[in-house]
């Protein structure tokens, strides 16, 4: 028979105004098997730990119920109490009282009551309650890194540096991310590559990082500490130990019609390419969609300019299997499609562009050389309307309920840049709000208008017509309450940014969870920022949610040392809470094996011996490692004997009993 | 003899939750005060999936007016499948229960992310309201439905 | 195929090409229009107030008689369409709309929005398909230059109506392309030409069709098509502006088919049977009023205005 | 019978179906408003007399008889707020509780000429009268 | 048909193939034979198969498995979906199972003879459509059709699902004309919510837990029964019987769903003739309508319907939505 202890917890008022903490601890001692019972202001505070200390020690106590908060907050804390008294960690049940009980009930009489019925149940449930041993698994010191934009090169320097081992993922040809795409940045307006760039030869030249471009995540399997990746890399075409990066192969290919990504299709590129001319690495990939060798089979001029002889058609896509301690998603984002948003005519007009656009026509490495001009008739703009929240801030299908954050800061930007480069374009920003929170931000927006003439007016556009060869923009002005009927000759769209379509893809392969919005969920809001829910995966930059350059950095160091915190260690200790299967009562029949999320299960044929008849038979066997304690496969077992640790039937069915009594 | 009840009827309604959607949802409904009715009692359990339907058949054997279970949303299980294993067997359970001509309102599946105090909150006002519209558990609690 | 078909009251005398060319196209494309019987008129309007029932039995009455006879309901005016398609969306999902209504009506099932409402061009479109019209084609139009007017009706709201792209709609393109003309796509094409407020609002709705004539033919245009004769009138009588030719799609699609030699003047069009405007003893606001469709004495629409002025 | 404009507010709400507390005040229903210019009280405005209960300003507006009832505020409002609602909610108001009907068959014949359609006159009597 | 099988037996325990046959052996009456092992050509005399031979020997496999050497059995049509059941479950050995495949004109059901006032039977044979009846009161006759059991009128089909030879049919054999197996549970579900649990109510009042059910089904083949271990327990002992008592048969309807070949065993084995297959069907008929058509024991690798999910799957709610009868 177990000695159980019982201490219930005022939590200041918040318990103890409208539970009648007395009443509780008096209803609980008269329970079976419970030899004490006491109250205290705060049982989390080191006062109250001490009781419970001496307590187990005084009474001889086997198992304790907390009546407190939720075991989501202090769980742990008594766990680690009862630990230090002597007795097993997993001796300890917590009985909700506080969110679930004292505050959302006003009647003292009734709360009561409840409490009381809740600590019962947690009694029952500890009486039934074994000590659990929690088992150790390796560390592997290696991460993992998808994505190879800035969060991704941040976060793979701030764990090679602390001098373990990283790999880069990267799915396009090259690592830099939207960042390199970038002409300028806020608030300061370096030039995004200036930045950029250095940090991209970091990486590349680190010893402790291997970065694997034009290559994606296929498989994953293991656990934190442990995890097993398959990586594809995709067949670039190009041998990489030879390529000089000379360039002559995009010159010379006959197949220059493709869409430009880089440019976000402003311009073509050939099949043969590298995005951009810092690229790392500077070695080229066919896209074998739109080569004509690869279509055709006639063509191969690269393969004949190549000095280096580096052009590879025969190249197979490779899996390269490799195991991580800890796996960091860095995926980024991307700009909503505006197909939804015709009534700004983008799908109809040229220059009706995304910022993103305008972003590369002001790079100097862009297709315009850095000209500002309309794509219809490459003519310089007189004049130029920005339309903020394009598909941000929408409660309705077509675009997404959440601030993207960044539009605002760039708008001025770019309002700015071009005031100053082409004082004479008349520069007009529609906005709803103007959101500037962050350091030197709203300066930064009142100087665009104080200081560069922008023209700021609040009131969302209605309608983008085309007219002629202008623009005719209608709106209007919230403050004036008049209509606005303007002509332009260039409209810019801040298109909301929403997470990288893959993600889901990923999100899936680790087990994480993502929001309605796909964007990966963290651990806690507040503080576990930068950790998904699943253990040993971490979040960097935008797949987490809408954030600019200097937060997504801040994120990618904060994700690097979680990430280190991790790899120091040499062993972690698993979650005992794992399931068992009872092999005198297995029937082997696989059901449990087909619902387990984690192929934890395995079924061997094992000699038992059943009551003196030994034979082999077929029984599952759960590998603790691997199993995360859900419980799906107790229920497909039909006979019962796959069970829980620390939530077995038993145990559910007696807090169900002492409930329902 | 039945003894007339002048009591007003106080249901007993077992609610399991989820560890890491439904009862943080719940934390967050008793965080932001956002009041049930006191005949709610929650089960902690690690996903809905390891609710095995005889808990279920148990609660009502044991008196239970109703029982209703709480899981993450199709798609955020923390054990990424858990509640799709868990809707097929409660559809399967539920439907069971009607065609035993016992009221399928004292049984209920809600999907509540950590994230929707609010909706636990309403979800379990509602729970609570149909409860009392059906009164007392009396079917439900032998389902051999032996006669007397 | 069948379709049960609602012509709606401006298609049986002022807008009685409109109904014609759309049933001689029917045919020749391999689809019949049956009228359904005893239909009332729709209203025009949309009732979007809540409390508003029994001006939209009439439309209950008609997606009723399509569903009896197992049909899916064609109309060809925007207004009917807009209507007919709103009203069977809130008895579909508006449990209180689909109560009372039915608690009107007293059918013998209770109708609760089964009827599928097609306009032609969708019957065209997603049953037809433009390219079996394409090849029925004798005639085409080739060489015009042809703006689709949409207007607001058909478009909007489009959740309801799921018409097309409300910003950037296709199908009137599609439909030019597949008669053999060339479609010139214009900004102005689904903004509202004032139609609904043309007989009060002269002004507005003239500023209204100069934007949409402007535009069109600011993007070369020679011509409009539109499929709602209120439209029609509107662009045709209101502004000032320059005014482009303004035809019925199926007048086109006859004159395609070859069953007519080649569309009018806009004059032709409607004007050789004003004499028809006598159906307004038929005419009814509320829309819950029988119509008696066939023969209406010429000449008594004031007449029968007051006479619903008194009743009212 | 009379009601406090509270109550007028709350009936509009009522009988529109509208929630006025989803705007977000970004005014693209007025921006997209073709009768904007006509209106004394802006689509948009709407939504804000309404939340507030300034009806009375509201019954008195010309823009009740402007609105075109062509749904572009409805169609691109970010919110799903639907002002068109709204205003036919307030014309309504008005043609039921006051009589005041804004077409009168009297009107009609010098306003009509050989190729007005049918439905306009409809159409018009449905907005305009009750 | 029996003497073509028992030759069939003998050549195959003779020629080593198997050293034992699992058939059905005479019982004390005409009408009971009962599932018997024969371990030699000379035990055979005793072997039958007639229309009384309504038991499936597929469970049976499931011990003969472990046992040395070969076995023959002889399995009917549908007795071979729970074969297959059985070996998508592991349960038994393919390898150590030769399967003759017997043909059925369908299995007969005693109490709907003695049901029609014939009592005294000593023996009954089959002559053409009509069943031959002695009985100490002289010769009876009784039409075959009418004393099927309710299994065959609504029989899955003759077409065995796994076998190393079929003696007395063929491959693809199509069943006469069938029944809607779900007629009844539709009529149920027709019922209101009172004359449902009335009707359960009347039903399962009659069960004495004499675990004939239990033992007689192929799906029911734990080691040991949930009912029989202490998995479930909770502290008193005394309160855990008549939780069992109580859900008993909705549980082993549960723990059998989407495993179910529907054999009708339960029923035909039920000393006080409760309709425990309507339960079972009742899970079918949801499979069906919910995740799609699903026969259990038709193939031995898919995904049994509860260890399986879409993304679409319907929620726990249609159960209310659909019902509408309260």
């Amino acid at each position: 028979m177990q000695r159980i202890g019982v201490f219930v917890c005022h939590c200041g008022t918040n318990i103890a105004a409208t539970v009648d903490v007395a009443r509780v601890v008096e209803a609980a001692a008269k329970e079976p098997g419970v030899v004490h019972a006491e109250d205290y202001q705060y049982m989390c505070s080191e006062a109250g730990q001490l009781k419970i200390r001496e307590a187990i020690k005084e009474k001889n106590l086997t198992g304790i119920v907390v009546c407190s908060c939720s075991p989501r907050m202090h769980e742990n804390t008594f766990r680690q109490a009862a630990e230090r008294a002597g007795i097993n960690p997993y001796m300890v049940e917590i009985a909700n009282i506080r969110e679930h009980c004292s505050w959302i009930h006003k009647d003292i009489e009734e709360a009561t009551e409840k409490a009381v019925i809740l600590a019962r149940a947690a009694i029952a449930k500890v009486t039934l309650n074994a000590p659990l041993q929690s088992g150790t698994s390796r560390v592997v010191k290696r991460a993992l890194v998808i994505g190879g934009g800035i969060a991704g090169i941040q976060t793979a320097l701030d764990i090679a540096d602390a001098g373990y081992e990283v790999d880069i993922v990267e799915k396009t040809p090259s690592i830099g991310g939207r960042m390199s795409q970038l002409d300028k940045t806020f608030p300061t307006l370096d030039c995004s590559a200036c930045i950029l760039t250095p940090k991209m030869v970091e990486a590349a030249a680190h010893e402790k990082i291997t970065i694997y471009t034009y290559s994606e995540v296929e498989k994953v399997s293991g656990f934190v500490g442990d995890f097993q990746v398959d990586i594809r890399k995709k067949a670039r075409s190009v041998d990489m130990s030879k390529c000089t990066g000379c360039g002559v192969c995009q010159e010379k290919c006959p197949s220059k019609k493709t869409p430009n990504e880089f440019n976000r299709g402003l311009n073509t590129r050939s099949a043969i390419y590298t995005p951009f001319a810092q690229a790392i690495p500077n070695v080229p990939v066919i896209d074998r969609e739109n080569c004509i060798k690869f279509k055709t089979g006639k063509c191969g001029v690269c393969s004949k300019v190549c000095q280096a002889g580096a052009i590879d058609y025969e190249q197979k896509d490779e899996i390269v299997t490799q195991n991580y301690g800890a796996i960091v998603v860095a995926t980024g984002f991307d700009t909503i499609k505006l197909d939804k948003f015709d009534e700004y005519s983008y799908s109809t007009s040229p220059d009706v562009i995304t910022s993103l656009e305008l972003e590369r026509i002001m790079n100097a490495a862009g297709p315009t050389k850095g000209h500002l001009e309309r794509m219809s008739d490459h003519k310089p703009p007189k004049s130029m309307v920005f339309i903020q929240c394009v598909g941000s801030r929408c409660a309705d299908k077509r675009g997404k309920s959440y601030c993207s954050k960044i539009c605002c800061m760039y708008t001025a930007k770019h309002a700015m840049l071009i005031r100053d480069k082409y004082p004479g374009v008349e520069v007009t920003v529609f906005y709803i709000d103007v959101r500037t929170p962050g350091k030197n931000f709203d300066e930064f927006y009142r100087r665009a208008v104080e200081e560069y003439g922008v023209n700021y007016i609040k009131g969302q556009v209605g309608k983008v017509a085309e007219k002629g060869d202008k623009l005719l923009v209608q709106g209007v002005d919230l403050i004036d309450n008049k209509r606005i009927l303007m002509e332009t000759d260039m409209v810019v769209l801040a298109t909301a940014i929403e997470p990288n379509p893959d993600v889901r893809k990923i999100a899936t392969m680790l087990t994480a969870s993502i929001d309605t919005n796909n964007f990966l969920t963290e651990s806690h809001a507040k503080l576990r920022p930068v950790e998904s829910p699943t253990a040993g995966i971490f979040l960097s930059g935008v797949c987490q949610g809408p954030k600019d350059i200097p937060e997504t950095v801040a994120q990618a160091g904060a994700a690097a040392v979680k990430v280190v915190g991790l790899l120091a260690k040499d062993h972690l200790v698993t979650n005992p809470c794992v399931a068992k299967s009872d092999e005198l009562l297995c029937n082997g029949c696989s059901s449990c094996e087909k619902v387990c999320p984690y192929g934890a299960i395995s079924y061997e044929e094992r000699e038992v011996n059943d009551h003196g008849i030994r034979e082999t038979r077929r029984v599952a066997n759960v590998n603790s490692a691997l199993c995360q304690g859900c419980g799906a496969c107790t229920v497909a077992c039909p006979s019962g004997a796959m069970d829980l640790q620390g939530f077995s039937n038993r145990q559910i069915l007696a807090e169900v009993d002492a409930i329902c009594k | 003899m039945q003894v007339e009840k002048t009591q007003e009827f106080r249901p007993k309604i077992v609610a399991f939750c989820c560890n890491w959607c439904s009862y943080a949802g719940a934390d967050l409904a008793g965080s932001s005060r956002l009041a049930y009715p006191a005949d709610v009692k929650i089960i902690r359990v690690p996903c809905s999936c390891r609710v095995n339907p005889m808990f279920i058949l148990r609660a009502f054997q044991r008196g239970a007016d109703g029982v209703i279970l709480c899981g993450c949303h199709p798609g955020d299980c923390h054990y990424t499948t858990g509640n799709y294993y868990a809707r097929r067997r409660m559809t399967l359970l539920f439907s069971m229960l009607d065609y035993l001509g016992v009221e399928n309102g004292r049984t209920r599946v809600e999907w509540v992310s950590a994230a929707e105090g609010v909706k636990f909150s309403t979800t379990m006002n509602e729970f609570v309201a149909k409860i009392h519209s059906l009164g007392e558990n009396v079917r439900l609690g032998d389902l051999r439905c032996k006669k007397d | 195929m069948v379709y049960s078909y609602y012509p709606g009251c401006t298609l049986k005398n002022k807008a009685q090409d409109l109904d014609r060319y759309a049933r001689m196209s029917a045919e020749a494309l391999g689809f019949t229009l049956e009228e359904i019987e005893e239909w009332q008129c729709c209203g025009a309007v949309y009732p979007q107030a809540s409390d508003e029932i029994a001006t939209k039995l009439s439309a209950v009455r008609a997606l009723n008689d399509a569903k009896e006879k197992d049909r899916d309901l064609v109309t060809l005016c925007s207004a009917c369409h807009h209507v007919i398609k709103r009203v069977n969306d809130d008895m579909k999902n508006v449990e209180d709309i689909r109560t009372r209504a039915n608690n009107y009506l007293k059918l013998n099932t209770p109708y609760e929005g089964e009827t599928k409402v097609l306009h032609f061009l969708e019957v065209l479109r997603d049953r037809i398909g433009f390219d079996a019209v394409k090849e029925k084609v004798v005639n085409p139009l080739t060489g015009r230059k042809i703006g689709a007017y949409y207007g607001c009706l058909l478009l909007r709201p489009s959740g309801v109506m799921a018409f097309d792209d409300p910003e950037n709609p296709t199908i009137i393109e599609d439909f030019i392309r597949a008669i053999g003309a060339e479609p010139v796509v214009y900004p102005y094409r689904n903004e509202c030409c004032g139609g609904y407020i043309s007989l009060k609002e002269k002004a507005l709705a003239g500023n209204l069709v100069d934007q949409v004539m402007d535009s069109a033919a600011d993007k070369g245009a020679g011509e409009l098509i539109t499929a709602c004769p209120l439209c029609l009138y509107n662009l045709k009588n209101s502004g000032t502006s320059k005014k482009l030719p303004v035809h019925y799609i199926t007048e086109l699609l006859a004159e395609a088919l070859g069953l007519i030699m080649e569309s009018k003047t806009p004059q032709q069009a409607t004007g050789h049977q004003a004499c028809s405007s006598a159906s307004c003893g038929g005419f009814d606001p509320c829309g819950s009023r029988q119509m008696d469709m066939p023969a209406c004495p010429l000449g008594s629409l004031p007449a029968g205005i007051k006479e619903v002025g008194k009743g009212a | 019978m009379h009601r406090t404009e509270q109550e007028q507010a709350e009936l509009i709400k009522e009988i529109s179906g509208v929630n006025t507390k989803k705007c977000m005040k970004c005014g693209k229903c007025s921006a997209s408003c073709p009768a904007y210019e006509e209106m004394d009280i802006r689509p948009h405005q709407f939504v804000s007399y309404v939340q507030n209960a300034d009806v009375k300003a509201l019954l008195e507006s010309k823009s009740i008889w402007k609105c075109l009832s062509c749904f572009a505020c409805v169609e691109r409002c970010p919110r799903d707020v639907k002002p068109a609602k709204l205003i036919e909610a307030v014309r309504l108001m008005v043609i039921r509780e006051r009589g005041g009907n804004y077409l009168t068959p009297g009107e009609v014949p010098e306003l009509l000429d050989e190729e007005l359609p049918q439905q306009l006159l409809a159409s018009a009597f449905r907005k305009y009268s009750k | 048909m029996q003497e073509r099988l028992v030759e069939r037996a003998k050549e195959l325990l003779t020629d080593g193939t198997v050293v034992r046959v699992l058939g059905w052996k005479q019982g004390d009456l005409g009408y009971n034979p009962e599932p018997a092992y024969f371990n030699s050509p000379e035990e055979l005399a005793d072997f039958v198969y007639d229309g009384f031979c309504g038991a499936n020997l597929s469970k049976y496999m499931i011990q003969a498995g472990k046992m040395e050497g070969n076995t023959l059995v002889f399995l009917k049509p549908c007795d071979t979906y729970s074969f297959n059941q059985l070996i998508k479950e592991h349960r038994v050995n393919r390898e150590k199972t030769y399967i003759i495949g017997v043909g059925c004109k369908g299995t007969l059901d005693i109490d709907k003879i003695k049901n029609a006032g014939i009592k005294g039977i000593e023996s009954i044979s089959q002559d053409g459509d009509m069943l031959k009846i002695q009985t100490i009161y002289g010769e009876k006759e009784f039409p075959f059709d009418d004393a099927l059991l309710e299994r065959c009128t609504v029989c899955k089909g003759k077409t065995h699902q796994v076998y190393d030879e079929l003696i007395g049919a063929q491959e693809g054999e199509e069943a006469g004309p069938k029944g809607n197996r779900f007629e009844m549970v539709e009529k149920l579900e027709a019922m209101t919510p009172k004359e449902r649990f009335a009707f359960w109510q009347n039903e399962l009042s009659k069960c004495i837990r004499c675990n004939a059910c239990r033992n007689a089904c192929p799906a029911c083949s734990c080691l040991k029964c949930v009912f029989d271990s202490n998995k479930f327990d909770s502290a008193q002992k005394a309160n855990v019987d008549t939780f069992e008592e109580q859900m008993f048969h909705v549980i082993r309807a549960f723990h059998v769903a989407g495993r179910c070949t529907d054999c009708g065993e339960c029923s035909r084995v039920c000393p006080q003739g409760i309709p425990l297959h309507l339960l079972n069907r009742k899970f079918i008929k949801d499979i069906n309508e919910f995740y799609g058509p699903y026969q259990a024991g038709e193939d031995t690798d898919s995904r049994a319907p509860l260890t399986d999910y879409t993304f679409e799957d319907v929620e726990p709610s249609v159960v209310t939505e659909r019902g509408g009868k309260h």
